[in-house]
């Protein structure tokens, strides 16, 4: 049983953790700089203002007073949005999804998004954030290697050397043990994410299996290719990066990986039973506009969360957020309004993560008015495609994973090529300043087809082997019982007299 | 004894109630139910997804009273819970054998 | 219809604002001041700390290492404060209200929070920041204009200009765009709030023509009084102000604008049908009290974030927010208590959210102990308000906006000016140490008086334009059945075996 | 009746207020130290970094310009942090525990958690505070008092003196009013969890009473004891603490006193009616789960806040949270998932908060290897409680504030003497070197001795007094209509047709 | 062939069951209704509005039974529901013509 | 006329109702029961505390119609609801003295 085997692994890792820690490699001792002059000290200090090196600009000028210790307000800040960014998933997405199921279902979304959280906190912790932002892939950074270029290193396995200390690969102020828990979150929600399309009828067990091959194969791959700093398609940090692409916060690594993903799953998943005969209105729009809201607060935490500093560009990723959120809603629903008559609160809701969704990478590196054109083309793409094109194509992407993240991140890493200005953003003039404005485009389309093609075929090898060794789906019994009594033995209400 | 079951629109409750208590019947029971009837449902659009609803909130309001009041009682009925409009809803009248009063044991038309 | 004028008008705005933006205005350049010394360096760093000007008091002794940027913590803050502001609207006051309506009419109480969502993020991007934050209409501040002293400018329309750097009109170490970001918040929740009034019968197209017209005519004309730089009722901050009133967060322009406003547009609207005879009892206390808390954790970001810095004062905010609420909270329930031996969850709810609305104006200009006091007093007033004084006008304000917004604020207008002290705020000293304590509460009146009139008269004005126009009821067949279905096409909950 | 009772207490308690805080005493003047240097300025600054003092090591040896200022990152991330644990009880734990109870006694829950923030606030501001965190009972702090080791001092009373200042007795960077109002909100929720334990049949009179003196009788003593800076049991911060034990946010503090005391008095309540033969069953584990979710997310306010600074120490405390609250859902529900077949909702949820309360008291003192140890236990001991035992001795702790919450707890503060380490906070190198990693683990036993002894003690004694003044249960009668209606007036939900 | 049909009130619907089985009933079907007679209903008050709520929430408990087994079960329902207070309810009994069971066309007696 | 009464598997509801309008049977009642029978409920357990529920869901569709359509009707809803396991419930017919169309103030079969 999959249950059983989860645990025997845990086990597995934890005695492996105790092992390898105690075995901390001595690191070489680089020359210590000079102490800082009165001069140098108050230079350090004022760097923090302007989110940049101490101890002069590659940090080795001098020895810094307050090296090794983070900023309080960069940290802060960053504490915050890693909780706000886990109250997207808990229970931001699942009362979002969980409102959009039938009233059978809804514990069973909960249970898998809270399943997938407590799984990748331990993925995560063990080897996930060293996978994804370790270095030692990569021995010469100016000599990328095919696999540094993929994947981090396994300096960072459970978290070894992970202090309040930045990591300034990352951030100059920011502590590397909050950063690693920003991370944390976006690799909970992503494949959390995919839960909407197969929702109602993926067995419980192959979900845990499928998200467990699905961090190694798709999201640690994309995680280090885009944000490590020796990964390929980090275009804005990493100077030797192949595919100069730039994602601020997950176009392609949070919404295009799960989305696509999803809609391969749902496909090789088969549609729910009565399908387009029987009712599958959501049980709860009251549950799915609180989720909404709760995921339109959270993701300030993820966009402006993503500068890593509470300085100006977080603020503008701020404002594009709102921005596009806003517009989105309001055109997703006029939209309705117009065509049928009736603007919808589910329109309204799903307007707004649409426009959550493709901002994502743009978010700090647009500028507002960038924003506001974002926002309308966020309500009105996935909107045709949620309400036309699927029903032509027929597949049972149950709640829109595919309609609104996938168009949605894909749509969004398109126009972050085609909007993104050093007026924004000063940090697109370091690496990327040939080609901002101009062909920065053409590296996003590329980003866009190493991610497509990772989750396409990533997914359709890890769900075939999850149909091969457990099944994919639910018995027909247990789908029209409803997951949450066959599979959790739980009701989600019992509102009756006699309790 | 006889039953009168009558389907009628929710929002005629109070009045079918007050009507009933006019004829000093003080007691009945009544359950919430969807109706099919000629009365046009509505639609629901979820997305992409439209939803015809054909069964409609209703009022089930069973009462069971002594024979001799089974005109006067319907009529009560029928008159509070008319709007005119299609949905109004039905009277049905059923024959009953017994009733019982669980408190007391007494039976017949002093039960009710 | 009034959808697809909005759209037009949205596409209109779009362009102009590419237009507009184009051709940014070439910037008169001053005198550049000396660079700073080392030690005017370091009395820069420390007055982050002080919460006050870099360069010199007024910024141009010397050319500041650290000017234009934002100071971390203080950024921070204000962006985690602008979140929890969104989150007392979504969800939280759509819960809050949307618990108290019937059943059939929760969804539309939601669709009516999210579209004004909608709409006013982009009046505020395209017109209402500059309306109300701007100064371009006042040429010369030493000499203030009629119109300049009821609204702001067209400098910062299509928020031209506004970036990270902060705009030390209104703070010094906070980035100008999440303060707009932040005013923004409080132009959503404002309009959301009288919705309360209206519910379960006012058209939804009408919720948008008079909410968009009200924010023109009322809302940026009181952001600018009270809170603009060149505002005529900004006592703080403007030497000139001809009412010298303080509002630390939104007495008038928040409470009693939508309160009183909500007033007179039920009184036009008339009652729900049924209203007297039918049970109209909240469907969900449950969801209300959720709402109530997360209005109250929101409450926080509102008053503590109006202090524009994480310092004492907002420290304070804090402090005075807490005590208010809990006291009464606890007050009003216990009024229950003795009245009618039934202490109610609404009960607590009513009083914690009154609580809240009267130490909003006040709260970071008063102590602790008076904020106790004002607690008291806001568990009393609105208490017999909302309890016998509405019965006996018999107006049908559904969800109480009335009693508690608009008795709220306007009770807070006035304990502001009387409990107002330099002790909790030295900025008091700056432009009013000669009436603090003493004739303050003569301002406030006069403030008071200018509100209501604004709110009234515009009401009056605005509801007879859409009623004219498009009609403000809904039709007596669609609200028997519920807005949610015939508005939005929706329902609430869809429970039953079936689905 | 209480209630009465209670308001006039009230006005009592203001009146007092007034008097007091008008006879504010006049502090004798230290001499002032020489004003600071250049230099001396620039390590005040560095200082905010380090989050150490200003003016030198002792804050006396020269006169800091930024003295009696709080370092705005740390201000911003505490302001935030006592929003989120209020956040934790209101809605959260209201959520949590009114998910898990039957439907018509939802709002009980509800009133019972808003009734105790509205009077634990109260209690506070005019006492509570004091009572911990005053020193007036200790003249010398050489020289320790039994009644100052106990409880703090009348020092501030009606919060008197607390302003925007830092109290570096607790924290050198954060305005000693925000700190008093981060741990008002560990007193709101200490006294709500007992709730869990009596749900369902305690008179509401009755757990307002008992509430008032278990603040004064359990929780003001345990909070200085082992917080106040002359509390006995403060081993970090008090070198001449009796009992040398650590407890970095509440793990006998909060965990352990409610948790204990709730099982003393469920037993002296008595079960439930019907309990084991009628059905209890949760009704709504969606209400749960969102509860959960709050409570998690506002349990990084509560651990991670406890560090008083936005540190590198915060940012640990937030991933030993994490991997502690993650593992130990994780666990627990692959428990059942192995026992029973079916992994839950309520499995996960139990899981998560079980994690989070065995960490508490040691989320700064670990590191991240040592959480996901502490999670596993935590997964575990509480299962085997919860799942066993309890059915074993037969009392009826309604939704296992025992089981999770004293048990948890116990174990939690225990582990923390066992795992506790210096290379996770080098605070513990101060008064607890010589006993870090060696004995504190006794040190911790007696803590844990300490604690059972007051909460168990305390508990009999008031339940007692409680029982015998009014009464601890609501009727029969009462208890089988469900407390709503019959002790608040209301219901919950209201889904019928007709309304 | 007859059913019984009681009004209960809720708690009391697993005695009633229990009463039932112990006659070797095997089948029955509740629903849940509210009832209006002379059991005072509850005041709810919402800030300043009061609402009298007259229904009560009952319990229908409906049992097909062959004619033989009437008067035994009626005892037993009422027995096991009875507690003696104003709102214990009614046992009403009806004539049914027919009962089919879906699963296998058996009519009659052997349907139920 | 005649009640026809049946308990069905709620699933089945859309299938039993096209059988009835294909009848031409314009109107019908259903409403949510809960059933107790042969069919097994499952087990619920929330921590320590296990619950069995034999309550299981059903849909209870009640149509009244003239005496001559009862054998057709009937036999349309046991066709359509049967799925040959346990559980797939039952048709119950009962006498009905009278119905009244509350709208016209018709009876008798006009009003069904
Ligand atoms: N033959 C029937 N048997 C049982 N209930 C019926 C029948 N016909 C109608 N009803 C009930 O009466 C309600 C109203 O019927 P409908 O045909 O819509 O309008 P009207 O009563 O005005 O003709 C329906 O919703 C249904 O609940
Ligand atoms: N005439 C009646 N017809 C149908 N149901 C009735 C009738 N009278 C009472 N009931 C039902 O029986 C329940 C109990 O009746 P009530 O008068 O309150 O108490 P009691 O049965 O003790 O006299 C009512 O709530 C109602 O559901
Ligand atoms: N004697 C009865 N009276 C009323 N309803 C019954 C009776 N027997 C069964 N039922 C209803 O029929 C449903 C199905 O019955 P069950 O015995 O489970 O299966 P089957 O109909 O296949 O024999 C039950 O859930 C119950 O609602």
């Amino acid at each position: 049983m999959v249950g059983v085997r989860l645990v025997l692994l845990l086990i597995a890792v934890i005695s492996a953790s105790l092992l390898c820690t105690s075995s901390v490699s001595a690191q070489a001792a680089a020359p210590t700089p000079p102490a800082a002059t009165l001069e140098q000290r108050v230079t350090d200090l004022e760097q923090y203002f302007q989110n940049a090196s101490v101890g002069g600009p590659t940090g080795t000028t001098w020895t810094s007073k307050i090296a090794g210790v983070p900023g309080p307000g960069d940290n802060a800040w960053l504490i915050v949005a890693s909780a706000l960014v886990l109250f997207m998933t808990l229970p931001g997405l699942g009362l979002f999804y969980g409102g959009l199921v039938r009233q059978k279902n809804v514990l069973s979304v909960l249970a898998q998004c809270l399943s997938i959280a407590g799984l990748v906190i331990i993925i995560w912790w063990a080897v996930g954030y060293s996978l994804a932002f370790g270095t030692s892939f990569t021995a010469d950074r100016t000599h990328p290697t095919l696999l540094g270029s993929i994947l981090g290193g396994t300096d960072y396995f459970f978290l070894k050397g992970i202090t309040g200390a930045p990591n300034t690969d990352y951030s100059y102020w920011v502590s590397q043990n909050i950063f690693s828990m920003f991370q944390l979150m976006f690799a909970i929600i992503t494949p959390a994410l995919i839960v909407g399309a197969v929702a109602e009828r993926m067995k419980f067990s192959a979900v845990l299996l499928f998200v467990t091959l699905w961090m190694f194969i798709v999201y640690l791959p994309m995680a280090h290719m885009v944000w490590g700093i020796t990964g390929m398609m980090n275009g804005v940090w990493n100077a030797t990066a192949s595919i100069k692409a730039i994602d601020f916060a997950g176009g392609t690594v949070v919404h295009m990986s799960s989305g696509w993903s999803a809609l391969i799953l749902c496909m090789m998943l088969g549609k729910r039973l009565g399908f387009g005969k029987e009712h599958m209105a959501p049980h709860s729009m009251v549950l799915c506009m609180v989720g909404t809201g709760m995921l339109w607060v959270g993701w300030y935490g993820f966009n402006a969360g993503s500068a890593l500093a509470a300085d100006g560009i977080a603020a503008n990723a701020f404002v594009t957020t709102t921005l596009a959120a806003g517009v989105a809603s309001f055109v997703w629903a006029m939209l309705e309004y117009i065509i049928r008559k009736k603007p919808s609160v589910l329109g309204f809701c799903s307007g707004a993560v649409a426009g959550l969704v493709v901002i994502t990478p743009a978010c700090g590196f647009v500028t507002p008015n960038s924003a506001v054109i974002i926002g309308i083309l966020a309500g009105v793409i996935p909107f045709i495609f949620v309400m036309k094109l699927k029903g032509i194509f027929g597949y049972d992407d149950a709640l829109d994973t595919f309609g609104v993240h996938a168009v949605g991140g894909t749509l969004g890493a398109l126009v972050t090529g085609i909007f993104a200005s050093v007026d924004a953003n000063a940090n697109l003039a370091t690496n990327l300043k040939d080609i901002v404005g101009k062909t920065l485009w053409l590296e996003q389309l590329k980003a866009i087809g190493v991610t497509l093609m990772l989750s396409i075929v990533g997914t359709i090898i890890i769900a075939s082997i999850v149909k091969a060794v457990i099944g994919l789906r639910a018995s027909p019994e247990v789908e029209t019982e409803g997951l949450d009594l066959a599979e959790h033995g739980e009701e989600g209400y019992i509102m009756d007299h006699r309790s | 004894m006889k039953k009168i079951e009558a389907i009628i629109k929710p929002f005629k409750l109070e009045e079918v109630k007050d009507a009933l208590s006019d004829l000093g019947l003080e007691g009945m029971t009544v359950s919430e139910v969807k109706g099919f009837g000629r009365q046009k449902g509505h639609t629901e659009i979820y997305r992409g997804s439209e939803y015809t609803v054909d069964f409609l909130p209703k009022i089930k309001v069973e009462v069971v009273i002594p024979d001799d009041l089974v005109e006067k009682a319907s009529a009560a009925i029928v008159a509070a819970a008319r709007t005119g409009k299609i949905g109004d809803g039905k009277v049905f009248i059923y024959p009953v054998d017994e009733a019982i009063r669980i408190r007391t044991d007494e039976t017949g038309d002093k039960a009710v």
